[in-house]
């Protein structure tokens, strides 16, 4: 891996759903860059298409009714164009994803060490039983205690922090570049998410990898990743380094996300700074900026154009905004 | 053995006094769940009782049991001074709907055949309270106090709305009846995070405005202490720690509420360095075969041979503090 | 107060969360339409066979035997020259009154024994149960022959016997459904407002249930007139000359080669029937989305 | 037509046959069973017939060397072949024969059939004789095997009556007993010590039980089965003149008895004890029509309870096919007794029966009759019928090698109130009848019987318990390999009758390939 | 402990089927001992027999007489042929149990490929072509799809036997033979409903999680159909199966006639007709069985389709 080609960059990507509604822009344009070595978290609430982003990078959405353009590029190898057996063999060995939910992510009918077996067994030339030693070793590797007994179970069989180790577990057993992990926690309790976040964030560490973490959780992103970018209606609204973004965000939809958790540090019945509103719909984005109707400091403007994603120069903050926090800098 | 009482409050000034509440659940093959194992707990008319703890430790069991749906297996109900445990068919009914319930699901707590006008008349209809007339006036009243319009809502049927808009319907159903206590089984748990600050903000506003009071069930610690003036913490079908909510979360007492605090992400990039031990380590244990003694002791870093053997009990270690640890 | 989310016009709160609403009235499907327009129409013609400008279906010799279909008689005559059209059409009324009115009794007796018993459940629930298990292993037929031969061969019996036959299944799932249903959290809220169970099972459960139930009944019905066919194929349905379509094909089968039309035309029309109402009822079942309402 | 099943060439041993029959038989011994046809086709493959029917008609010996009566018929003297044994090694002795007839004297319903006969006596190792009360002439049918004269069949005295097992029969003839799946098939094998040399020739013959006759029809075309039986004259329509099969049917056969499709009136209830409404009955029943509709014009239209060629049929006094004639004896009824309730038509359900009974209610109808159904199955259908629990029946009966073999359906000995079961099943009761069958059962010149019997008719046709249909049709269809069906040699030289209502013998049946 | 539950589940069932058999049959008219004497129902005979067959004692009686003897393993003989019931079910059962298994391999062999072909593809040519045949063939009634196949295929064509049984001890071959088209017929009526619920449960599973999860670690889509998706979307189809096996064995009356098999719908309506109680109330209760056992049969594979549903 060479410094200029980043390990993952997207340019462009554009996800359309067609439905009997209309079209569903789930991901309308998002470009961005990953190094090998680092933690990009996206942020953004429910339907903003984190989901839809992260699949679409691996190309793991349904062939039909779905409109997908612009590139995608792993290690300078554009996925978007790869046929579905080519991509097959990436998925897994280059690229692995973890999904949110651990208990429906598990094929429920195999025992969970047969599933990490078959993934080495899927890209890796080794026999039945090197697969069956890789996984138990992998499963300890995770933090299962008991493995050989814990490999012979069922997904059912375990507790959804468990689960979630063998998600991940599954993910790392071809030592991907890249892993690609939706929500991993939002199911989980914080305790236990306390406990996946730390080892992912090892394990990312250890075998240096990069990581795309999702979450719509900014406390979740705030603690582990060395940048964010924030999604609104399909559409990357600002990036920047994780210290930079917290203390400077430039969105106003960063910044009302911000005021509108209840903070550990604020005294009870603080009234929060709700944000009005509900997220857009996807399938008529008026002209403007998606944000617009729900901004503070909306004006004409934005109702009639959509801002573009601009760099501020010398850093790399960026924000689509015709009126940012703190003005333009 | 009891899990203790000293928290509560003289029970002539709460609202609700729950003590000695134990509910359980068959789970086949003879085995039984002890979802929640002789929790006690008060409400002052006017407060906000936030509860928190883990998936599974039993909350919204208390809070089901708490209004007798279904009846707990034991332990006594006090709401307005009269035990509803004592009580059956038509009394339990007419002292029920005093207290009303919001679920976490927002969708799935409305019937999804039926008109929104319909579903939050419906309990008047249930009352027979005041005609047509009064019905949709009353209406108006509780759809303009979660910041809908009855005109443009009322014909439309629940899967119109988005979760936000369901969850504040079904608050408008539960004030229609006037309650004098709520019951909120994590009612934002799963709406968006900018919807989120709409409902927490709107129940303070509706219980300034009704004179409710609240109980308050989330996992979420920083939605808890926004909303509550105490808040219990709970583990195991237990209770732990019992503090005023800015207390506890100043200077947690017990090791549990410590590991709690401890765990939240805080969106703060300086707050923890990446990398460093998880706060707690270990898995929720079963509710089937609880441990002895102290049930946390399994996952707590400072149990010793005393808490596999005695079950500490909530006593006052500081005042208005309440903590169930022998090392607090 | 609650910022700026109060709703002031439909269009601003109320587009739909889904797009579930104007996918259903679309989607139905020209197939659809064609088989509830041809079940439609036999269904008007079975009603108003009496008014129709038909020859008497038992009438012997209103044409020469075996004719082909003309302007005269529509479908031709079977080997007795009696009017095939005529006799199909008043066929289709016992196929239908006993396709439609035993699954009704069934839905009746069975809806509600299923939806006491799921709503009930404990001890209510085991006696509903053991009993619809019980029917349900009985012999469908012995039962229907032991009903036919005590009460006598006319249509009301053999739709009380096919009723009969169909409680047990339906009973089951409008159990099954009202089980799903009455663990939703609107039915506890419903109780929390107070509402006692027969306000609960009205208005929170039977409105859940019931398109469940009768998007299936149309699959019902075309189950309940292929039993009638089979029972009248075996002789067991109505009394001659008294025509129904089973009876008809049973009768025609004989004579295929001379006059075929005497058993073609009502298996056509059976078949036609039975399709429509098949395809007409999945297509509604899938439309009505039961699985996402019920479960 | 011509029985266009020959055997061309000379017979072939060996190779199988499957033959499908009506309907099921419910057991094998001819003591305790009273066989219908199919029972007759399986019993004359296992056992010996004591006689036959020739090609004319006439009783010949088969299993017996000689069967003679003395002048007045009083007393019968049957001869056996000697060294015949059954096929459990027994010998077929006049023992063994006497312990057949005294058994099926004893039986319920075949002793009512045997009712003249005084005794039996063992004579000699070989020699029979059976005495009479009073004298008839007819006895010797009695012994050809047909429905209503299964006496002729000897089984193994070991195995008759009680204390065998009805559905393992053993008997002396060419075939012996497998296997019997019920509802399924009988197997037979050949009987390599048969004491006909060289006979039979095929090693296994098959039959299966096929009761609709669509189901028979298709089976042999699929080629399920070699050969089948039917008595409905769709099968003759059908396979009439095609290529591939051979079909033969009984159309042309005059002498004996043919089954008759009528409509027997219970004359012991109203409205039918009412003559005129018999009379209306008739007159209102177009049997050309019927035999055109049903039977494709096939099956002789009767007048009476003998076909056209008999000797004993005659013009008789059978009313016309006449309408106005039936509409006013309707209204003669009618003014003296009160509208004329439908008349309840017992039929069986099947889709033939079911058809029938549309037709005569169609030409009822036209005379001002009405009529309603009432089905009773196949297996509830005698019940009925010998009960008297009904009005009018739709049904095919008489068919007999001889007419005396049906006087128990005429006699007033035989009748009963209803609800008692009685043979007699229209329950008339006439003196002129039984007197009639008394002379020919007695007499013994062919003159004397004609006379007898056409006595019978004329008052049967004056009394009208029956609306006379037509003759039902029987055909044997085989493919085209089969041969030795029909018209097969008897022991004594000459032809045997091939097929009599339904009924063949398989003894000389071969397969060409 | 399940187990046992169920086998007492069931045996409440059989119980209540037994008893419901025997009430009903004394409310039929007709009565047995006439339609055994026939012509010799003499006033003696008929007491005599009515004392015989017990039919003077009251119902419950009688039924906890027949219960008895039923439970020492003796189910009387017939009371036309004095065939034992025993010997007459154990001719009989064995056609209609081969005929459905036939039946129920042809229909599975057809519908679990296409079910999941047109899982894989929704709304593709194959399902809709998958669709429209199985509605047609679900639409012809058994009696009209016998004679149909009938018609073309042993008539026509005379590719197959139009009637008969032979047993697979006997000629496995011919067997094969003789039942393809009694247990076509039978498949095809099935054949819809079964693949209506694979298809509908595979497309709920494919839409699972955990098939997008093996996609995302590179399993080929075959694999995730065959191995991934296909066995925990069987519970359905296991369910639908249980019942349509179960209702066969007393609802292939039809089948039986028109192909002329001897099995035990046939033997069930012949001992209808012919009063033939003693044999009925068998045939009733092997049916029962039957149909009981299967869905016990069903209950016992969930777990082994589903480990979620494993007991203990
Ligand atoms: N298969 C699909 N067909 C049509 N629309 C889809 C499909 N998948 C997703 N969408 C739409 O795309 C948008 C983005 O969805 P996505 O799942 O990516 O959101 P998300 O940010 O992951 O939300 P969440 O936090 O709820 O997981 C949503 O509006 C969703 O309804
Ligand atoms: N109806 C029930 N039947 C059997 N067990 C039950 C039932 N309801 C709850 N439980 C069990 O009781 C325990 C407590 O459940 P409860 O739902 O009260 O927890 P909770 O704290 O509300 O969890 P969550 O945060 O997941 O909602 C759990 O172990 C649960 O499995
Ligand atoms: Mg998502
Ligand atoms: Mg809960």
């Amino acid at each position: 891996m060479t410094d200029q080609a980043p390990l993952l960059k997207v340019v462009g990507l554009k996800t359309y759903f067609d439905t009997p509604r209309g079209i569903v822009r789930a991901v309308d344009g998002v470009s961005f860059e990953l190094a090998g070595d680092r933690t990009l978290a996206i942020l953004g609430e429910s339907g903003s298409g984190k989901t839809v982003l992260a699949r679409s990078i691996m190309g793991l959405l349904p062939r039909k009714g779905v409109i997908r353009q612009g590139s995608v590029l792993y290690k300078g190898e554009d996925l978007a164009v790869m046929g579905e057996r080519e991509l097959r063999r990436r998925r897994g060995a280059d690229i692995a994803m973890v999904f949110q939910d651990p208990m429906t992510s598990l094929n429920p009918v195999h025992r969970i060490g047969r599933q990490v077996g078959e993934t080495i067994r899927l890209h890796r030339r080794v026999s039945r039983a090197e697969a069956r030693s890789r996984s138990v070793t992998l499963l300890r590797s995770v933090g299962i205690p008991d493995v050989e007994r814990r490999a012979r179970q069922y997904p059912h069989q375990l507790s959804g922090g468990m689960r979630q180790r063998v998600m991940i577990a599954m993910a790392l057993a071809c030592d991907p570049g890249l892993v690609l992990a939706d929500e991993p926690t939002t199911a989980l309790d914080v305790t236990v998410q306390d406990q996946i976040l730390t080892l992912l964030a090892a394990q990312r560490a250890r075998r240096s990898m990069g990581l795309l973490l999702v979450t719509h959780d900014l406390g979740v992103a705030a603690g582990r990743t060395d940048e964010i970018a924030v999604m609104y209606a399909g559409r990357i609204v600002e990036q920047a380094p994780t210290e930079r973004l917290f203390a400077a965000a430039k969105m106003p939809y960063t910044e009302a996300l911000m005021e509108s958790i209840p903070k550990l540090s604020d005294p009870p019945h603080t009234r929060l700074a709700a944000i009005p509103g509900r997220p857009p719909d996807l399938v008529n984005p008026g002209p403007g900026c998606a944000f617009a109707p729900r901004c503070r400091y909306s004006a004409a403007r934005c109702a009639r154009e959509a801002p573009p994603l601009r760099t501020i120069p010398g850093t790399r903050h960026r924000y689509a905004c015709w009126h940012p926090v703190g003005g333009e800098s | 053995m009891t899990a203790g009482t000293a928290h509560l409050r003289a029970p002539g000034e709460a609202l609700l006094r729950v003590e000695h509440l134990v509910v359980t659940f068959p789970a086949g093959r003879g085995r039984t769940v002890h979802a929640v194992s002789d929790v006690s707990f008060d409400v002052l008319p006017g407060e906000t009782l936030g509860i928190v703890g883990e998936s599974g430790c039993g909350k919204s069991s208390m809070g089901r049991a708490a209004v007798l749906m279904p009846p707990p297996a034991s332990g006594s109900v006090v709401f307005e001074g009269r035990d509803l445990t004592g009580l059956r068919g038509e009394e339990l009914r007419r002292t029920r709907r005093r207290i009303q319930m919001i679920f976490q699901d927002p969708i799935s707590s409305l019937n999804p055949r039926r008109r929104v006008g319909d579903i939050v008349t419906e309990p008047m209809a249930i009352w027979n309270e005041g005609g047509p007339r009064e019905r949709a006036a009353r209406a108006r009243e509780v759809f303009e106090a979660v910041g809908l319009d009855y005109d443009a809502v009322a014909g439309r049927r629940p899967h119109e709305f988005s979760g936000g808009q369901c969850q504040r319907i079904s608050i408008a159903r539960a004030l229609v009846l006037d309650p004098k206590l709520l019951i909120c089984d994590e009612p934002v748990s799963a709406l968006d995070v900018s919807v989120q600050a709409q409902i927490l903000n709107l129940l303070e506003d509706a219980k300034a405005r009704f004179g409710l009071s609240l109980v308050f069930i989330a996992h979420d610690l920083g939605v808890v202490k926004n909303v509550s003036d105490r808040v219990a913490v709970m583990y195991l079908g237990r209770l732990c720690e019992v503090a005023p909510a800015e207390e506890l979360y100043r200077a947690p007492a017990h090791p549990y509420t410590r590991a709690l605090l401890d765990a939240v992400p805080v969106p703060d990039p300086a707050a923890r360095p990446a990398g460093s031990d998880p706060a707690l380590a270990g898995e929720f244990p079963s509710p089937l075969a609880p441990p002895s003694g102290c049930r946390f002791r399994t996952r707590c870093p400072l149990a010793t041979g005393r808490c596999a053997t005695e079950e500490p009990q909530l006593r006052e270690v500081r005042p208005g503090r309440h903590v169930a640890c022998h090392h607090a | 107060m609650a910022e700026g989310l109060s709703v002031t016009s439909p269009a601003a709160g109320g587009a739909p969360r889904k797009g579930r609403r104007t996918a259903r009235a679309r989607g139905l499907g020209v197939v659809f339409w064609l088989s509830a327009g041809w079940v439609t129409l036999v269904i008007a013609l079975a009603a108003t066979a009496g008014l129709l400008p038909l020859a008497d279906p038992a009438a012997v010799g209103v044409g020469d035997p075996g004719l082909g279909p003309s302007a005269a008689h529509l479908l031709g005559t079977d080997e007795l020259g009696r009017d095939l059209f005529s006799r199909v059409v008043h066929g289709a009324r016992i196929s239908l009154v006993a396709g439609f009115v035993s699954i009704t009794l069934g839905l009746v007796v069975g809806g509600t024994l299923g939806l006491i018993a799921g709503f009930r459940r404990g001890a209510t629930d085991t006696v509903v149960t053991t009993l619809a298990n019980s029917l349900l292993a009985f012999p469908a037929l012995v039962l229907a022959l032991a009903v036919v031969t005590f009460l006598g061969q006319s249509p009301q019996n053999v739709t009380l016997t096919i009723g009969l036959v169909s409680v047990a299944p339906i009973a089951m799932v409008v159990r099954g459904a009202t089980i799903g249903c009455a663990g939703r959290e609107y039915v506890v809220a419903a109780r929390m407002l107070g509402a006692k169970n027969r306000r609960i099972i009205l208005r929170e459960i039977i409105p859940n249930v019931a398109p469940v139930a009768l998007s299936l009944s149309l699959v019902w019905v075309a189950t309940a007139i292929v039993a009638e066919g089979s029972l009248a194929y075996l002789g067991l349905s109505v009394q001659p000359p008294t025509p129904s379509w089973g009876a008809m094909i049973a009768e025609g089968r004989n004579t295929l080669a001379e006059s075929p039309g005497t058993a073609l035309w009502p298996s056509l029309f059976m078949f036609l029937t039975v399709l429509g109402l098949n395809f007409a009822g999945d297509r509604l079942r899938d439309r009505l989305d039961v699985k996402g309402d019920a479960t | 037509a011509k029985p266009a099943v020959r055997a061309t060439g000379t017979p072939r041993r060996g190779g199988r046959l499957v033959f499908a029959t009506q309907g099921e038989a419910g057991g094998l011994d001819p003591a305790a069973t009273l066989f219908d046809r199919s029972g007759h086709v399986y019993a004359r493959a296992v056992f010996d017939r004591l006689a036959a029917l020739d090609a004319q008609g006439r009783v010949r010996p088969y299993a017996a060397r000689s069967i003679t009566p003395n002048r007045e018929a009083t007393r019968w003297t049957i001869e056996l072949r000697p060294g015949m044994t059954f096929h459990d090694g027994e010998p077929f002795d006049a023992a063994a024969v006497k312990t057949n007839f005294d058994a099926q004297r004893d039986h319920d319903f075949l002793g009512l059939l045997l009712g003249p006969i005084e005794a039996t006596r063992v004579t000699g190792e070989h020699t029979l004789v059976v005495e009479m009360k009073e004298p008839w002439s007819a006895f010797d049918s009695y012994l050809t095997g047909y429905p209503g004269a299964q006496l002729g069949y000897v089984a193994s005295p070991k195995t008759i009556g009680k204390g065998g097992d009805p559905r393992h029969p053993v008997g002396s003839g060419p075939f012996v007993f497998k296997e019997w799946q019920a509802d399924d098939h009988l197997t037979l094998t050949r009987n390599e010590r048969y004491w006909r040399r060289g006979l039979p020739y095929l090693d296994q013959v098959t039959f299966r039980p096929i009761p609709d006759p669509l189901a028979r029809e298709n089976a042999l075309r699929a080629g399920d089965i070699d050969a089948l039986h039917s008595q409905d004259a769709q099968t003759i329509a059908a396979f009439r003149g095609e290529q591939g099969f051979t079909l033969a049917d009984d159309l042309s056969t005059t002498f004996g008895q043919k089954d008759i499709t009528l409509v027997a009136l219970n004359v012991s209830r109203a409205p039918l004890n009412d003559l005129r409404v018999r009379q209306a009955l008739a007159c209102a029943t177009d049997a050309t029509k019927y035999s055109k509709v049903i039977d494709k014009g096939l099956a002789p239209v009767m007048d009476g309870l003998f076909q056209r060629g008999s000797p004993y049929h005659a013009g008789s006094p059978y009313p016309a096919y006449d309408v106005e004639r039936a509409k006013r004896l309707v209204a003669e009824y009618e003014r003296e007794r009160g509208p004329l309730p439908p008349i309840k038509v017992t039929i069986q359900t099947t889709p033939r029966d079911i058809t029938a009974f549309s037709l005569i209610q169609g030409m009822w109808r036209q005379a001002g009759i009405e009529s309603a159904p009432v089905q009773v199955s196949k297996d509830n259908f005698g019940e009925v019928l010998l009960g008297g629990g009904y009005e009018a029946v739709i049904g095919a009966f008489f068919g007999a090698g001889d007419p005396d073999q049906n006087a128990l359906y005429f006699s007033s000995g035989s009748a009963a109130p209803n609800g008692e079961p009685a043979l007699n099943f229209t329950r008339n009761r006439d003196k002129a009848i039984d007197a009639a069958l008394a002379e020919g059962r007695q007499a013994t010149g062919a003159a004397e019987r004609q006379a007898a019997y056409r006595a019978l008719n004329e008052r049967l046709n004056t009394a009208l318990p029956f609306v006379w249909l037509d003759a039902t049709p029987y055909s044997l269809v085989t493919r085209p390999d089969v041969g030795g069906l029909l018209e097969p040699a008897l022991p004594d030289g000459g032809r045997e009758l091939g097929l009599l209502r339904g009924v063949v013998n398989v003894t000389t049946a071969w397969r060409a390939r | 402990m399940f187990i046992l539950t169920r086998a007492l589940q069931l045996a409440v069932v059989l119980f209540v089927v037994s008893a419901l058999t025997f009430l009903l049959l004394n409310l039929l008219p007709g009565d047995p001992v006439h339609a055994i004497l026939g012509l010799r129902a003499t006033e003696e005979a008929v007491a005599r027999l009515t004392a015989e067959l017990s039919l003077d004692q009251p119902v419950h009686i009688r039924y906890l007489e027949w219960l008895g003897s039923a439970l020492r393993g003796d189910l009387g003989s017939s009371y036309i042929n004095h065939v034992p019931t025993a010997q007459a079910i154990s001719e009989h059962l064995p056609v209609t149990l081969q005929l459905v298994a036939v039946s129920q391999v042809m229909a599975l062999a057809i519908a679990v490929p296409l079910g999941v072909y047109s899982a894989h593809r929704p709304n593709g040519w194959v399902d809709r072509l998958a669709s429209g045949f199985t509605f047609a063939t679900l639409s012809v009634p058994p009696f009209m799809l016998g004679v149909l196949l009938v018609f073309v295929f042993a008539v026509t064509f005379n590719v197959f036997p139009a009637t008969g049984y032979t047993s697979f001890a006997e000629d496995p071959a011919l067997a094969l033979r003789s039942l393809f088209l009694p247990a076509l017929t039978l498949a095809l009526g099935s054949l819809a409903v079964y693949v209506r619920a694979l298809r509908a449960d595979m497309i709920a599973t494919l839409r699972q999680d955990h098939v997008t999860t093996a996609r995302a670690k590179g399993v080929p889509a075959g694999t995730i159909l065959w191995r991934h998706a296909l066995r925990s979307s069987s519970l359905s189809l296991v369910t639908v199966v249980a019942l349509h096996v179960g209702a066969l064995t007393g609802g292939a009356i039809l089948v039986e006639q028109i192909f002329a098999l001897p099995g035990i719908g046939q033997l069930t309506v012949n001992s209808i007709f012919q009063h033939d109680y003693l044999v009925l109330q068998s045939c009733v209760l092997v049916i029962a069985v039957s149909y009981v056992l299967v869905t016990f049969l069903a209950d016992l594979i969930y777990p082994l389709l589903d480990p979620r549903t494993r007991h203990g």
